[in-house]
């Protein structure tokens, strides 16, 4: 019987172990967006916005909302010493020109070859694709943030994906509520189990054979 | 040289049926040309290419809007009817169950989609307005967004040929303007705007506020007078 | 006999009337350059530099020369309100994209067809291209300002250029010492002479044949 | 994150022979990191391919330089045999009476050259920082700097394929930076040198001052701190 799914707030604390100090980092909506409040201490990053900023802080306190100052989730952000605004043709070639280290993604699929679609479900017949095609070429490495499958339990960890792509072979890192797994050459490396998950029974939520790590441990934050 | 208009309504009266239309902000009422787009639906031309981050997103769902406020975005002008094609990233709700009137009117066939990505977005229009006709991207490639569009390998990596946008107006929101039409934005609102007003036939920038020459220091101004044509106060 | 030659600044004069008001300008060396002075009251110009500035004025004046005050020549000049400053890639894209409505050059040919020589001598091997090609295609309107012939005499107006071309097809006016000659469909039309000049003096002194306006007329300032 | 170097030689010392350098300034003395120049001169590396707008100017013809100065520029490099290869729009005196040394080593064949418009080399040095590998233009059609290159047609006008230029280092001046890396500059300063920190592998930055972090207004900052690796006070 295996353990519990980790919450999102742990998803995002693992992922936030990745960022080095120094990085420029792009984080996505939802779990990705969580991550900043997880930093190890000591570590100085630098957020990047599409809206057209660098070096936001903490979201802006109650009743200190200003629709000048926002990420590009839409959420309110802080004035902070040492910002900068940019419009958006800046914005993007900092993201397309290699500038950004890190970004922190959400996706509805991710193949074993590290494709990544995450814009659009078919059923609907349309989609946003907002910034997310540019982050998935431009960054220097792109780490997904999800539930390791869907709401009806469906892997969104597949051998091919079905969705339509963002960007074909740019996934690095996979952190999900059960998992830490690598796209490597060789295809799909679990580094990482939640605790009380067995890596049998994470490969039975994923579609793809995943190859074990020779150091293959318990996440740890 | 007079750039200053009195009136919205008198700002936007020239803006002809089928026009191209690019209309600045990111997606919230922040850099949003609230007061024009009003001006644009009173003055009813039709038919209209709106070209925009999104095709309505803070008056469906609120995106970047403070409490208690009535957003206004280009949602107002495809509600209206106004408009028959949109370029756009971002054009639907995020959520399914709030849609957007774009997101009926494409389903019903009434309104024809550009799908683009932001930075594509960004880049062709700042393409436009620099003398660039098209350049070479890697966003997009090996994906639908580049389904019939040529593209071509350097150094071993696929990459999309994407080409300029331009417009016959722009509607574009700043914070302060000098009367020669020098502009300052405040925070995050420069977004698409201030590469806008570099690309269109005549670019129409709303200000909270019109100051003298000299009022806005060298080091302020994001948008040099040459790319704006007029200038109405909020 | 002919009258005189126009002196260099009565050449800007004539060239001054032509900018109109609102009207972006971009003023190369020499000649061009001299025009700034001579612009007729109650129009504002605008006047641009590939050094990156917009709306800059008169010289600097002696002793308070800074060196992060450049136009394209390298002169020094005055801050002014309303001023603003870019980068080389927004300075050229104002250029390219059409913001500038009138550049006045100088130039060693110009051909009928309106094509411009004018930054490299052959028989030096190797010459300084700098904005002069980006003005040249860039600019909605071009005109040349310089001496109708070389210092040897040889008619600087030429069917077809003998030196390496800046661009082809670009020039609309140009205004010399002893005329002012417009680039048409047609080829050259001659408009105006300085006093004292014949038409068939001016054709003299011009490779191409040119078209006699009819209202030919003395150059006004 | 230690950005803030002490010193100017240690700045520069791990630049490597066949470097490819991107050095600021239009031609005079602003905007051009005098010191960062000198170091490298005395660092020695060799065969560097220098990207620049001029090849020595100010050092030959006092362009843009105040009396009584004593003006640095790429051409103390070029004098010291250090460069193979020199990528500008501006490369000889405009007086050929007034040589500078590399018109000397390119008539003895000592020297290469790659001749590119104004325009043209700040395109190709911002498209090396933005992700684009080439962009089409119509500078230099129909002329011999557009020789051996791809032409094509867009809307009946002819344009040039050009590739993006990108290099191993860039030394910039700037008037103020912070900790972080933000920059501003004054005046006409800007120049090459903000575009160049966006497309090289490491950007080593000269500046009048250092300030702490928020002394500099986020309007005033003209490059953010993602594009400076290294920053040197004068």
């Amino acid at each position: 019987m295996a353990g519990d799914r980790l919450p999102r707030e742990v998803i995002a604390m693992r992922v936030a172990r990745e960022l080095q100090d120094g990085d420029v980092v792009n984080l996505g909506i939802g779990i990705p967006s969580l991550c900043s409040q997880y930093v190890p201490e000591g570590r100085t990053i630098l957020y990047h916005s599409e809206s057209g900023v660098l070096n936001y802080g903490p979201m802006a306190d109650e009743g200190e909302e200003d629709d000048d100052l926002i990420n590009a989730s839409g959420q309110f952000i802080k004035q902070m010493p040492g910002m900068s605004f940019f419009h958006s043709a800046d914005a993007f070639g900092m993201i397309r020109g290699g500038h950004i280290d890190v970004t922190v993604l959400g996706a509805l699929q991710v193949s074993e070859k590290g494709d990544l679609s995450n814009w659009m479900i078919p059923s609907r017949g349309i989609g946003n694709v907002g910034g997310a095609m540019d982050l998935a070429v431009g960054a220097r490495r792109v780490i997904v943030a999800m539930e390791h499958t869907g709401r009806n339990g469906d892997p969104k960890i597949v051998s091919r994906c079905t969705f339509p792509l963002t960007s074909p072979e740019c996934v690095s890192l996979i952190v999900t509520d059960i998992a830490v797994i690598s796209v490597e050459q060789d295809g799909l490396v679990l580094r990482e189990t939640a605790p009380g998950w067995e890596p049998r029974e994470i490969q039975n939520e994923t579609e793809p054979e995943l190859i074990l790590a020779d150091d293959i441990k318990e996440i740890a934050l | 040289m007079e750039k200053i208009y009195t009136s919205f309504n008198e700002s936007v009266s020239d803006i002809f049926d089928g026009a191209a239309i690019m209309v600045s902000g990111f997606g919230g009422t922040g850099g949003t040309a609230q007061n024009l787009i009003l001006a644009l639906r009173d003055q009813g031309a039709k038919n209209l290419t709106i070209i925009s981050n999104t095709a309505g997103l803070a008056s469906i769902m609120g995106f970047g809007t403070l409490a208690g406020e009535t957003p206004v975005d280009v949602g107002v002008l495809i509600d209206n009817g106004q408009v028959g094609k949109v370029i756009a990233s971002f054009p639907v709700s995020p959520s399914p169950s709030k849609k957007n009137s774009f997101e009926t009117y494409y389903q019903e066939g009434k309104i024809e989609l550009e799908l683009v990505p932001q930075g594509t977005l960004a880049e062709r229009i700042r393409a436009g307005g620099s003398g660039i006709p098209a350049f070479y991207t890697p966003t997009g490639a090996g994906t639908q967004v580049s389904e019939g569009k040529e593209t071509r390998d350097f150094e071993g990596r696929s990459y999309v040929l994407e080409t300029a946008l331009k417009s016959d107006f722009a509607l574009v929101k700043a914070h302060k303007s000098d009367p020669l039409g020098n502009l300052s934005y405040k925070g995050t609102s420069q977004n698409f705007g201030a590469v806008m007003v570099r690309s269109t036939g005549i670019s129409i920038v709303e200000v909270d506020e019109i100051v003298d020459i000299g009022e806005i220091d060298s080091t302020e101004i994001a948008t040099p007078a040459l790319f704006v044509d007029r200038i109405v106060k909020a």
